[in-house]
């Protein structure tokens, strides 16, 4: 029934992930944390970056959150998690880069594999600009996180 | 169910095509389907007339109204205010009694502001009756929009006033028993909305009106999403003041109106202020013109007003009341059909009626955005999201729902494809009953 | 005179007769002669771009935009927003620095209440610069339209501020070196006009904005007869709000822009609330969105911003240098062939320039009002009256002037029937030298 | 140059009456007096209404007035003036009806010389609804007026 646009957005990675979120429970005293909202539907994420080692090397152990929201948002906030585990921060501020480009890219630019591995399965995201923010939510939420663990 | 039903003809489907033909947008194809426009509840689509009204005063007659005295602007003048008389007398209104505004939230803030200018001690001795201070209260309901609700909190913030509300139960209506100790000699203002946006229910207008009434406090009714679709007399609903927006009702964007009582607004200190709403200025005061233009500061919004009275002319010309037994059926279908779908709860579908012809539900460990994805998949334009309303959707235990809103160009066609993409995607993400 | 005029190239006859025929309404017939419309002060005619704009929205994308996630929807909000794009790159602005406004004087009293919201204590710790109380000044000047005057009185009077102002000299200029003794450390905010709507003068803003800065005081910029008329970067300028209208500059009605420096309006308490400039709401309190949407309260004027971008695309096409150009010598014209009709006063046409196209005079002893009427029966349509500035016309000693203003559309033929009209009208009433 | 329907708007006796105008200077002591405002152009007009006699017999004696406006406005209050002096309070005010309803008349209704005397010249304001105000200024100052000698 469904058209091969929306199958494609809503492939089975997505659905498994949406039904089996990875990372979900905050453990508290982490390096970074963010708070996420998203204006259209009143979906909300928060979401924790834990570090370690110091500088150039700091690496991200582990992410974890909590929230609610659409199959997309929690399957990319899983997909997330699941890509920074043991990234350095740098890495993985290149690849929330690359994320987005991909994301705003209205359909144009699909996300490369090697950068973002599973998290390619979202690209159809792009196509539908109301959805671009769910994809991104905790993509977002991450990047602000970093941005507090640098600055503490 | 809106009491209008049992006396009048519903169109027929051949009748309903003829109207869709009036309307361009309805032909277009979405994602490879025809569209079925299920979102009039958040905005209608726009008959010809309605677009030809506007073209024709741009093309013929377009000049500042209210200034000047050249032919054109006269004729515009005299255009616009006869628009004002159509869309007053559609309401029960008389013609200064209609101040335009931008759109309903607008037309609620005036009023609003205009209580808070009274309370900063504008308006001298006539606006006394609008000042709220410290221990005086505001009401409302836990089923309002937001912009039946924000401008009221702000002013309560302004002037010291407390806001209180009605709750609704679980079944989504108004817990009236409760009214009676929410409203009380304390209360000076009763707002709430005529239609629920969210669960399409007619509220209680009669029993809130007396209950404000006894406790002489005023009545503001947002009557955005009765106006559009149901015969609304505001002289014979004793309201103070009404609010309501011109695109849900076949106008274009960028208009509302406020309905004011002819004696209040003419009490009421000014909200917006600068040209054609003076009568003399100098440096250090100026003097305000009589309603309604004391409350239309600016340049007006001419061509809008112009089709906003084509549309309530559109309207006319089919009747309210056949609209409303119209909506009155595929409400019925909606509902019936949603309640045999596994996992969907309707929200206030317990609820006794009346009710108007629109549905929002949500469908177990789906999410309304993804619900909204499938079916605009298919060509099915309907409303995901908190409605404006997120304190009744968190009362309910929600965040987010699907809405469905019928107008009078919608068939049962329509209804039963969104009923289908309503199972199938249930089916496609295993919802269980 | 506007300073571009010795560079670029005024268009030619045969230039502005092709243009014209983009404007359907100046074909029309007044009184059984050509309209020479010269009333593109009060508001301008519309070339058939813009109406196509408007029309081809509502019968392909009309939906509710910001709102729900179906394709229409999307569409509509990604048009919605690209227009502001246009607009705010147009004066020379960041997108989320253009707030839309029903009108230039929604958007000087959205500034207004702001500032009143803040001085009552709402928006927290980041709004306390926006404070007023007893000992601020706000400054303003004697040339204003009331748009820009009453919104700031009426700000004085809910903060007890004072209210003060440059006056102007007998030739209608600001009185610049009174300006030194009306702003002072207590000027919190100084409010003027880019250029009068009577006399046509541009004033002198790098000169204001620089002693305004000296005593750390806001600037907010009229810019109703500046944006449509001239090349604007408000940027360049350095003000921090500043208020437009569509209307003005071949847009519908119904839509005007505030423009404000992206920091202020992030520190800047909410004017009118309601849907869609919200993150959370509860019974209790609302958190607000950033700008622009925190401004923009209920359902989007989306038509009108569509169909300004196109009039802003439109005018763009042309070039405002060489719409500045050509208006330049328009304006020469009016001016030159006013002063040869016995008995006539240009209000200001003693002032040292620069100034736009556009002149209002005094007639001796004939009323503004019969010379517009002669006028008129001659399909040539002016303003009369105060032109929404009676502090102005009190100050040169009149109630009422008769103004003609011109715009890209006009021709010199056109200016010429005017002072031919008015020169004829002086001899019906027996006006001597 | 002009047309026929401007030459019937400006009739000799309105030029007249706008350049001499009747009745002009207030003397206080009036049984009712009024102030009216025409807000679209900011004119304005005084009058009084002086009366003799008691009840039904009330009869006006004279009006005064001052004011500024255009030849339309200044024309009608001194016609008014003239018309009404003599009358009964009682037929002024059928009067000034009749003149109101020949000026909202949109060109429609001719109004009756029997009882508008001279002020018929101003018959032809009717088609121009921006001046109906202009010619109804001193008329609807006097009804006003009347109204306040009566509850005095
Ligand atoms: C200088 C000036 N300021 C403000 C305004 C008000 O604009 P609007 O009536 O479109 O709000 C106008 C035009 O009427 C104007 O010319
Ligand atoms: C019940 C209700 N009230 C108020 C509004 C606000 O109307 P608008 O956005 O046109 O101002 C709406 C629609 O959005 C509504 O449904
Ligand atoms: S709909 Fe809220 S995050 Fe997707
Ligand atoms: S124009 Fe003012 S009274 Fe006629």
């Amino acid at each position: 029934m469904s058209s091969s646009e929306l199958q494609n957005l809503y492939q089975q990675v997505i659905l498994d992930y949406s039904k089996n979120p990875y990372g979900v429970g905050l453990l508290g005293r982490a390096a970074g944390q963010s708070h996420q909202l998203n204006p259209t539907c009143g979906d909300e994420i928060t979401l924790e970056v834990h570090l370690s080692g110091e500088g150039a090397d700091r690496v991200v152990e582990r992410i974890r959150w909590e929230g609610h929201g659409c199959a997309i948002s929690q399957a990319s906030a899983s997909l997330l998690t699941e890509l920074a585990e043991g990234l350095t921060v740098e890495d993985l501020r290149t690849r929330i880069d690359a994320f987005r480009t991909a994301m705003q890219s209205r359909g144009k630019i699909a996300p490369d594999e090697e950068l973002l591995g599973d998290a390619v399965a979202l690209g159809g995201v792009s196509r539908y600009v109301a959805r671009v923010k769910c994809a991104m939510l905790g993509w977002v939420a991450a990047e602000h996180a970093l941005v507090e663990a640098e600055t503490r | 169910m809106t009491g209008t039903s049992e006396t009048t003809h519903a169109p027929t489907a051949a009748e309903i095509n003829l109207w869709r033909e009036d309307f361009p947008l309805l032909a277009t194809e979405v994602n490879g389907h025809p569209l079925a426009y299920l979102d009039s509840g958040a905005t209608s689509q726009k008959p010809r007339t309605v677009l030809d009204a506007e073209r024709h005063y741009y093309e013929n007659l377009n000049a500042a109204v209210h200034r000047g005295a050249h032919t054109l602007a006269a004729e515009a003048t005299v255009l616009f205010e006869d628009a004002r008389a159509t869309v007053a007398d559609f309401v029960g209104a008389e013609e200064d009694e209609l101040v335009w505004t931008s759109n309903a939230t607008e037309a609620l803030n005036l009023v609003a502001y205009a209580f808070s200018n009274a309370s900063a001690g504008r308006g001298g001795a006539a606006a006394e009756r609008f000042r709220l201070g410290a221990g005086d209260e505001i009401v409302v309901t836990e089923m309002e929009h937001h912009a039946n609700l924000i401008p009221w909190q702000e002013l309560a913030f302004r002037t010291g006033a407390t806001l209180r509300y009605i709750p609704v139960g679980d079944d989504g209506a108004l817990r009236m028993e409760a009214a009676d100790e929410v409203i009380t000699p304390r209360t000076r203002l009763l707002a709430f909305t005529h239609v629920s946006n969210v669960l399409g229910l007619i509220n209680p207008v009669e029993e809130l009106v007396a209950r404000a009434r006894a406790v002489g406090a005023f009545v503001v009714l947002d009557a955005c999403q009765s106006v559009p679709h149901l015969p609304v007399d505001l002289k014979a609903l004793d309201v103070d003041f009404a609010a309501f927006s011109g695109h849900k009702m076949l106008g274009p964007t960028g208009i509302g109106a406020l309905y004011g009582r002819g004696e209040l607004l003419a009490a009421m200190p000014p909200f917006l202020t600068g040209g054609s709403m003076i009568t003399t200025v100098t440096m250090e005061a100026a003097e305000y013109l009589p309603p309604p233009q004391r409350f239309e500061a600016g340049t007006q919004k001419v061509s809008q007003a112009i089709a906003l009275a084509a549309a309530v002319e559109y309207l006319k010309g089919i009747g309210m009341d056949r609209i409303a037994a119209h909506e009155d059926e595929l409400g019925a279908r909606l509902l019936a059909g949603l309640a045999e779908i596994p996992g969907v709860t309707v929200l206030g579908g317990s609820a006794p009626g009346p009710r108007v012809g629109a549905a929002s539900f949500d469908l177990a460990g789906v999410h309304a955005h993804d619900v909204g994805q499938f079916l605009d998949d298919q060509g099915i334009a309907i409303r995901v999201g908190h409605h404006c309303a997120q304190p009744l959707h968190r009362r309910l235990g929600i965040t987010a729902s699907t809405r469905a809103s019928t107008y009078l160009y919608n068939t049962t066609e329509e209804v039963d494809r969104f009923l289908e993409g309503v199972a199938a995607t249930a089916n496609f993400f295993g919802v269980k009953a």
